[in-house]
């Protein structure tokens, strides 16, 4: 269901690479299958015409490279945005984690995203697949064609969609979004409805599974630090794995409690996650508790605002009220 | 050879599990695991579990021995223990191969004791894969997704499970498994076999091959210029590494529990920017580097050291859970592509 | 590993009597790093002392733990010790077995346990301890004072008198501020002007102070000791030096239709003015926006008539950098804007005045010369309502006025109302009030004085709406002490609106890095400990900027600043507290999430080179701790995602080992 | 009183200037609370790093409790602002993944609040006591 | 199964003397609990030490097998572990386990031949018990040459027992050289690779080089210059390890493993490394 084509975008950026404005291009690069689309900064026209992908697997948020690429040169990179992406965007400017002049950013409309991965778990070897407006037709090796709503298909963090309005860009295609009123919150809310008992054995269950690869910390666009606490040897909670269920937790929570206030809720962890943990869950009740603690707040939203957690007013809620109120009792 | 029906595969486990503990794969929300089996829990269909199978005689995180630090002493105490006796049911064909190519870091000399524990008290059961997935590629690694190795090799058809002994442990087991299993014979087998070789045929990675990689080809690929463009996108993460079969790194970590040192394993990652960081320096300072070092290191290094096999069995984990979708077959397929390879 | 000496107190029987102090410094023998373990009657005494520098030396220790009674009682003395044997003072931890143990525990093997595990608390952290060794700087001698009010005026005597030099800088073209726009001030009812002009002259006539009027800051850089201050001398055409006060320009000046500020636009004055008679500098200052000359270059008259040839209209502001030791703020206050009091009717008629127009128009040098006459016609007004609480303490009007007391209007309205009824018994004068609020010295013999005295009809309720109507105005209000309803026919009425702090007070703030509560007051370093400092260091508090106040409260206020101030230029060499926060270049991200918490401004952030291990070099914003600044508070190190910013002496790895070996 | 009474292990962290000098005057005024609190002295209650409360919990604690200057009174202005609002999260969060809300605390007490100190204190113990020793966020491997 | 000889479980190891070398060089002594050597080991070989609740660090063993009653590590001050073995007094035990790696090939390539050991700060560390060895089976080698060079005088490693033993060896020549002129300094003064040219030595030796990796990389064009062939000269490698038995992956280089290939490399193998060292 994508609005703009992929020869919408290729055609901005061969037209942007002509006229100088960009030197450039970050975009996908075509892959094995029609899911398996990898990030790849393009420098030239050919590569461009030759590889570059924009399809419904298009997932991944861009913010993040561009710290590495714009530190790498002092060239122009073009950079699409989908609306998420864009407070990302946004959210690394505030923390002046790359050079804005080094980017240009080109708004794509974004009807959602497809997850090859979720998707492979609901079809077995998938050999292609095809959007056509709102239905997918999935082909796969053994078992026919397939067809399904394109609803149906939506990656969790995409049903939720918090915004389909860009925050940033230099030149939009197509028609900018609205924010959204989305259901984000009734899976936090759901949990917080159980007795601390099932949350308790929810997650558990939940963070039990984490391997420690890192892909979450390392995808978010929030984690940018030099050096994670948890690499560093000096920090005393350096762990590699692990090596009990209190250091799975421990990394969790205190992952979500760095980027509290400042994760965007892109659903990257979660997408990313080979173990399948909600991670979202974790950051989505550090923002639901923000704004009912705090008022509304939405990284990103806009470039240099002060997030609730390094901000405080005199009459905030005492924390044992907060976590009753946390608790949707109040 | 043997069969017994679907039908009472509950008895069947259960038969294996009164002797010694049963591992198979379930299905969570998380994907395929393999998990003790108790009663309830029924083998999952899924192709392939999420973690491979390597987690049973390299797990995650172990302790190797423990510490009493008291003053100027030290007392090392010992905390092995002799393993029990195990089986693991449903190994795919990639994944048995791991085994070989883990047994050739950790068996050779010195033995690492705490892996060559538990391999000697697995017994493996085998699956030959019915419906092999677009990410497969074992056949590129010359493994056949329809003769599996193992202790005992089964097979599935619609309603039958058919059970081939091919070791003296195998056939120990299936002999006790005699009274609820049938004889059978290789007909019923051999179709399978057939249909599933058919398949084999259809998937889009069958003809990745290996040819221009191996043993002493260091110099051919260590300074291509498309390692930039593959590594471009890393993100450094371990999600390749610890998914993967054959990925065999690990670290050695001291915890201190306040009573007491605790000296553990765990994995590592090739891939992790601190992997080979020293006080002194670090020697692969760029994700070029280390992402580079692992696919060499399956694709070159482990085949010179160990008679052209590679460190790879092409159970395409990597490529079903790469957050940004790079792998070894994009590698080899780039790589291995030149014109001059 | 370090060589620690533990050495346990046995306080007379305070601890010895609830914990077995011998089994205590037994116990910690056995713990990592320690070489020496042993007790005493009283480590703080003499003896005790002495035995910990003997063992220091003969054991080459590099750490101690005193187990003791609380650090808050005698850390500085084993510091003292410490240093004295050669140890950085800075390797002493206590734990405290007396206080938060033998105090409170009443049995001995309970006693015991708790003090060995605080003890081994203690020996974890000092083993992590580093030495440290307090910054020093240097402080120059010269203090900066931020309005030129009666608060400014009095800051800058004081310290002036203790023979420091002193800056004012004042945006109005003289000093004098509210105070020299009253008339009488109470309870006393002595002149305003004849109190403050005196010291308005001492002002121009000390050495030591230096006017900078007509000016304003408009940058701050540096920290307590040296603040680096640019100073705006706003052009004024007017040479000050040449310019003597005369009056000529003035005089023949065409343009005479500028509304007054002074008299708060009830009369007019000319384009080159001098704002009051006793005005301080006594100079003239040209308006631009009123010149014709500066406008549009035709007149030049007041060129002409100066003898002095002061005139100059090609002069230009200039930009002033000074450096200062310490800054005092005394920025003041002003009445909020009226003009969305609808209700009261003050956009529409010129007989709604606010009280400080009342003290124009009482003052014999107001611009009806001191007769009480209504603005719009100029009678002599018979009836006069007065409305208490005007934006002030509204809760539910926030978007106009304050939640706050303003605090001088009951008693500045209780000496109008005197004032009037005194001069004019034939007026009515009513007070409509919420409370009458006279804590305070005579305040309330004042207030009751104005009842009682001079029948001033006070009612307890508030004004509902004033109507203008024929030239009267109509007043609607309720009198809640007999329930009913009131309606006056007024001829003036003078609202006590509320008090805000003076515009420039926020980017000042900014400047400053000094922090602000929601109403734009000054927030002082501690409410009732240091009510006159910043949480800034080095920036020092006076007057209204603070917090509503009255003349007594302000001068005395200031006076307390200017001693603070006096205390800190006395000083040579500025010592700090080593025990601030550092951030480690390598780790920060330069984020500015740790900037944001700092309550002390005192995190600033810089391009740093780093080379990488491959030769090349990166260019990274990185955090920089002025340690000058600092105060030690770690907000920051938890701000700081990365753990790049740590707290000396209370440093991350300290916390958590002292964790560790209490859960041990 | 019970002998084999279970005893919960405490951690206190208390600011130097209120909490800190409120416990001091517990002792100078001796009133009572359990040994099972130790308390660890910081500079404010803004120095409190959620992964020393973590910490803490990892090594055994069955308990941990803040104490900082009342909310206004902080003596470096707002450190304890921000540690009400970081602990409210931090808490509102264990309680999520359904560790007992009660083994976490913040408490205000000032330096004149002996008696509160003591009070919250024995409070807490019996809350902690009556819940038992800490499951949920235990280590293993630092068990006895 | 607890019988079976695990290679990762260390033995304890007591540090029974503590000889500082340099401001920043320690060389410590270790022995059993029952005072003997913890295991027998060939020049050029490595154990692993470690402090538990540290961690384990690998060091060259720079006594000579020779020596039938200890081990000796000269260590340099360089990170966690080293900071802590450098803190640690006599009688402290530590953890040992090896040997590890490829020695020099003392026994075969070696016997026969005249030496040249050159050597560079820390790097004499890992020669000395080459050196010893020689010395000690003196006849089995021609005439030995030392070239050593540090920053300074007091930066030389084992500087009492170079001029006091190794100089007074008959057919042993000590060439020392310091980086830059001391007032107490007689000797050579200039950097190890132009000391080796200016000393110009035949080529019908075997080199042994160790040292920091510029001085490896001059010295080795300086005798190739000569006519040095790179199968004649041997290096030892800076040591990144963690199991110490080729296993864990960290000291891959190509398909070698320096814990368990090298750390001994003659410099013609070396050649067929990818360059990540």
């Amino acid at each position: 269901m994508q609005e703009v084509t992929r020869d919408a975008l290729l055609n901005k950026a061969l037209e942007l690479l002509k006229n100088g404005t960009v030197d450039r291009v970050l975009g996908y690069r075509v892959g094995e299958f029609s899911y398996d689309v990898t990030p790849a900064v393009f420098e030239n026209e050919d590569a461009l015409k030759k590889d570059f992908c924009w399809n419904s697997f298009c997932g991944a948020n861009f913010s993040k490279y561009l710290i590495s690429e714009t530190a790498k040169t002092e060239k122009k990179l073009l950079v699409f945005l989908k609306p998420c992406d864009s407070y990302s965007f946004n959210q690394l400017l505030t923390e002046h984690r790359f050079d804005r002049e080094k980017v240009y950013a080109v708004g794509v409309p974004c009807g959602g995203m497809l997850s090859g991965k979720d998707l492979r778990e609901k079809v077995e070897s998938v050999s292609d697949v095809s959007v056509n407006g709102d239905k997918v037709t999935v082909k796969t090796l053994f078992d026919g064609d397939l067809e399904f709503d394109f609803e149906t298909l939506l990656s969790d963090r995409c049903k939720n969609c918090k915004s389909k309005k860009h925050v940033a860009y230099d030149e939009l295609l197509g028609e900018d979004g609205e924010v959204l009123d989305s259901h984000r919150f009734d899976e936090v809310e759901r949990l917080e409805q159980m007795t601390p008992d099932e949350r308790f054995a929810f997650w558990q269950g939940e963070l039990s599974r984490c391997i420690r690869c890192n892909a979450c910390r390392d995808v978010c666009p929030a984690c940018t630090c030099e050096k994670c606490v948890f690499d560093n040897p000096n920090s005393g909670v350096q762990n590699k794995a692990a090596a009990d269920s209190f250091e799975e937790k421990m990394f969790h929570i205190i992952r979500a409690f760095h980027v509290a206030g400042r994760c965007t809720d892109c659903g990257e962890c979660s997408r990313v996650c080979p173990q399948h943990i909600p991670l979202h869950l974790l950051n989505r009740k550090f923002i639901k508790d923000i704004n009912s603690f705090y008022g509304d707040y939405q990284a990103g939203a806009e470039v240099g605002s002060r997030a609730p957690i390094v901000n405080y007013t005199t009459d905030d809620p005492e924390p044992s009220e907060a976590v009753e109120r946390g608790h949707g009792n109040a | 050879m043997r069969k017994i029906s679907l039908s009472k595969l509950p008895e069947l486990f259960s038969a294996i599990a009164k002797t010694s503990a049963l591992y198979l794969p379930v299905d969570t929300k998380a994907g395929a695991k393999f998990e003790a089996w108790a009663v309830g829990k029924t083998l999952s269909n899924a192709l392939n579990t999420v973690r491979s199978a390597k987690d049973f005689f390299f797990p995650q995180t172990e302790n190797l021995m423990d510490f009493k630090v008291e003053g100027k002493n030290i007392e090392l105490i010992d905390t092995r223990k002799e393993c029990e006796d195990f089986v693991l049911f449903g190994v795919r064909a990639c994944d048995v191969k791991s085994f070989e190519v883990l047994d050739r870091v950790f068996l050779a000399e010195p033995q690492d004791t705490y892996y060559k524990n538990r391999r000697e008290h697995a017994l493996i059961i085998s699956t030959a894969c019915n419906k092999p997935q677009e990410t497969c590629f074992c056949g590129t690694f010359g493994i056949d997704a329809a003769e599996p190795s193992g202790d005992i090799v089964t097979y599935r058809t619609d309603d039958e499970l058919f059970f081939d002994a091919k070791t003296e442990k195998g056939k120990k087991l299936l002999d006790a498994l005699s009274s609820i299993t049938e004889e059978a014979d290789e007909k019923a087998v051999d179709q399978q076999k057939a249909l599933i070789r058919e398949r084999l045929q259809k998937l889009p990675l069958k003809d990745l091959k290996t040819e221009g990689f191996g043993s002493g080809k260091t110099a051919e690929f260590f300074d291509d210029p498309q390692w930039k463009e593959l590594s471009s996108a890393c993100l450094g993460c371990g999600t390749c590494t610890f998914v993967c079969p054959t990925c065999q790194c690990y670290d050695i970590k001291d915890f201190d529990t306040g009573h007491g040192i605790k000296r553990f394993r765990c994995w590592d990652s090739c891939m992790y920017s601190d992997f080979t960081k020293m006080s002194a320096g670090q020697p692969r300072l760029t994700q070029l580097e280390r992402f580079r070092q692992r696919f060499m290191h399956k694709l070159v290094y482990y085949p010179t050291n160990n008679d052209g096999l590679f460190s790879c069995v092409g159970c395409g984990r990597c490529l079903a859970k790469c957050p940004i979708n790079m792998n070894i077959v994009k590698v080899m397929k780039a790589l291995g592509g030149r014109e001059d390879a | 590993m370090k060589r620690i000496g533990v050495f346990v107190c046995h306080c007379g029987t305070n601890i010895a009597g609830t914990v077995d102090v011998k089994a205590v410094a037994e116990a910690m023998k056995h713990e990592p790093g320690v070489v020496f373990s042993t007790d005493y009657q009283y480590m703080c005494s003499q003896a005790g002392q002495e035995m910990i520098k003997a063992a220091v030396k003969e054991h080459r220790l590099d750490g101690i733990v005193v187990c003791s009674c609380s650090p808050r009682m005698h850390e500085a003395t084993f510091r003292k010790t410490a240093a004295a044997a050669g140890l950085n003072s800075y390797m002493v931890e206590i734990a405290n077995i007396r206080e938060q143990c033998s105090w409170v525990h009443k049995e001995m093997p309970i006693g015991t346990e708790k003090a060995i595990i605080l003890a081994k608390a203690a020996v974890a952290k000092v083993s992590l301890n580093a030495p440290l060794t307090p910054g020093e700087s240097p402080v120059t001698k010269r203090a900066l004072v931020i309005g030129g009010g009666i608060a400014g005026i009095q800051t800058a005597l004081d310290i002036a008198d203790a023979g420091f030099p002193v800056d004012i800088v004042e945006t109005k073209p003289t000093i004098g501020g509210k105070m020299a726009q009253l008339d009488k001030t109470f309870p006393t009812l002595d002149c305003a002007a004849c109190i403050l002009t005196p010291k308005m002259v001492d002002v121009a006539q000390n050495e030591k102070i230096r006017i900078f009027s007509y000016s304003e800051v408009t940058d701050v850089k540096g920290f307590v000791g040296n603040f680096d201050v640019t100073i705006k001398r706003k052009a004024r055409y007017v040479n000050e030096t040449l310019c003597t006060g005369c009056g000529a320009c003035t005089e023949k000046c065409p343009m005479k239709k500028v509304p007054n500020e002074f008299n708060l636009g009830m009369d007019n004055r000319h384009a080159v003015y001098i704002p009051f008679a006793q005005a301080v500098p006594k100079v003239a200052t040209i308006d631009p926006n009123h010149c014709l000359m500066l406008k549009s270059g035709k007149c030049g008259l007041c060129s002409k008539v100066c003898g002095a040839g002061a005139i100059d209209y090609k002069a230009k502001d200039e930009f002033l950098e000074e450096r200062y030791g310490a800054i005092v703020v005394a920025t003041g206050f002003n009445p909020i804007s009226m003009e969305k009091f609808d209700e009261f009717a003050y956009a529409q008629s010129k007989d709604v005045i606010t009280s400080l127009e009342l003290e124009r128009l009482m003052n014999a040098a107001g611009p009806t010369g001191g007769t009480l006459l209504r603005p719009s016609d100029h009678q002599h007004p018979h009836t006069i309502v007065f409305v208490q609480c005007v934006g002030s303490r509204c809760e539910a009007c926030a978007e106009k006025g304050k939640e706050y007391c303003s605090k001088i209007c009951c008693m500045y309205t209780a000496k109008h109302a005197m004032l009037i009824r005194d001069k004019y018994p034939d007026t009515d004068v009513y007070v409509f009030y919420i409370d009458v609020r006279t804590p305070g010295k005579n305040f309330d013999e004042f207030y009751r004085r104005a009842v009682e005295e001079y029948g001033v009809h006070y009612i307890k309720g508030m004004v509902g709406k004033v109507t203008p109507e024929n030239g009267v105005l109509k007043v609607q209000g309720s009198d809640l002490i007999d329930n009913r309803q009131l309606h006056i026919d007024a001829d003036l009425v003078v609202l006590a609106a509320a008090i805000e702090p003076d515009k420039s007070a926020r980017p000042l703030a900014t400047m400053l890095t000094a922090s602000m509560d929601t109403n734009d007051f000054f927030t002082e370093a501690h409410p009732k400990l240091r009510p006159v400092e910043s949480p800034t260091a080095g920036v020092f508090l006076s007057g209204t900027c603070q917090g509503p106040k009255d003349i007594p409260e302000t001068v005395s206020q200031a006076g307390a600043a200017a001693s603070k101030v006096i205390g800190l230029l006395c000083k040579d060499k500025l010592l700090g507290n080593p025990c601030v926060a550092h951030s480690d270049e390598m780790m920060c991200n330069g984020c500015s999430t740790c900037e944001k918490v700092c309550p002390y401004g005192a995190i600033t952030y810089e391009d740093k080179e780093f080379r990488m291990p491959d030769r090349t070099t990166k260019v990274r914003r990185v955090a920089k701790v002025n340690e000058a600044v600092c105060q030690g508070c770690g907000a920051c190190t938890v701000a700081c995602m990365s753990g790049a910013m740590d707290l000396k002496g209370f440093m991350n790895k300290q916390i958590m080992a002292e964790v560790d070996a209490i859960c041990k | 009183m019970q002998v084999n009474e279970y005893k919960p292990l405490i951690v206190a962290f208390c600011c130097n200037w209120c909490s800190y000098a409120g416990a001091d005057l517990a002792g100078n005024n001796r009133l009572n609370y359990p040994a099972d609190v130790k308390i660890i002295r910081v500079p404010c209650s803004c120095r409190v790093n959620p992964m020393f409360i973590l910490r803490a919990f990892q090594r055994g604690a069955d308990g941990v409790i803040l104490c900082g200057c009342h909310p206004g009174d902080c003596h470096y202005t707002s450190g304890n602002y921000y540690t009400r609002r970081r602990m409210a999260l931090l808490f509102s969060m264990l309680d999520y993944l359904g560790i007992e809300k009660e083994r976490t605390r913040v408490e205000w007490v000032s330096a004149a609040e002996g008696a509160k100190f003591a009070a919250t204190m024995n409070d807490f113990v019996e809350t902690v006591a009556a819940l038992g020793e800490n499951k949920r966020l235990e280590d293993l491997r630092c068990k006895k | 199964m607890p019988e079976m000889k695990e290679p990762l479980m260390p033995v304890i190891g007591v540090v029974t003397d503590i000889r500082i070398d340099t401001p920043d060089v320690k060389t410590f002594r270790v022995v059993t609990p029952d005072g003997k050597k913890a295991f027998e080991h060939k020049p050029g070989q490595c154990a692993m030490l470690s402090v538990p609740g540290v961690g384990e660090a690998m060091f060259s063993i720079t006594s000579s097998p020779t020596n039938e009653e200890f081990m000796e590590f000269s260590i340099k001050k360089c990170g966690c572990v080293t900071d802590w073995l450098h803190a640690m007094e006599v009688g402290q035990q530590i953890t040992i386990r090896g040997p590890y790696g490829r020695p020099f090939p003392v026994d075969t390539e070696f016997t026969g031949h005249d030496m040249l050991f050159i050597a560079g700060g820390i790097g004499l560390a890992p020669l000395r018990s080459v050196i010893n060895y020689c010395r000690h089976y003196r006849d089995r080698y021609g005439k030995i040459d030392i070239v050593y060079g540090s920053r300074s005088m007091q930066d030389l490693v084992d500087y009492k027992e170079i001029i006091d033993e190794w100089a007074t060896d008959a057919g042993v020549s000590v060439h020392l050289t310091i980086d830059r002129e001391q007032p107490e300094w007689d000797g050579h003064v200039g950097f190890v690779p132009n000391y080796v040219k200016e000393l110009g030595f035949t080529t019908d030796k075997i080199a042994i080089l160790c040292g920091p990796p510029l001085m490896i990389k001059f010295t080795l064009q300086g005798l190739q210059e000569m006519g040095f062939d790179k199968t004649q000269v041997y290096t030892t490698m800076e040591l990144r390890m963690k199991c110490g038995i080729g296993k864990c992956g960290r000291c891959n280089i190509g398909a070698k493993y320096v814990c368990k290939d090298g750390p001994v490399f003659r410099c013609d193998e070396l050649d067929e490394l990818p360059d990540e060292y």
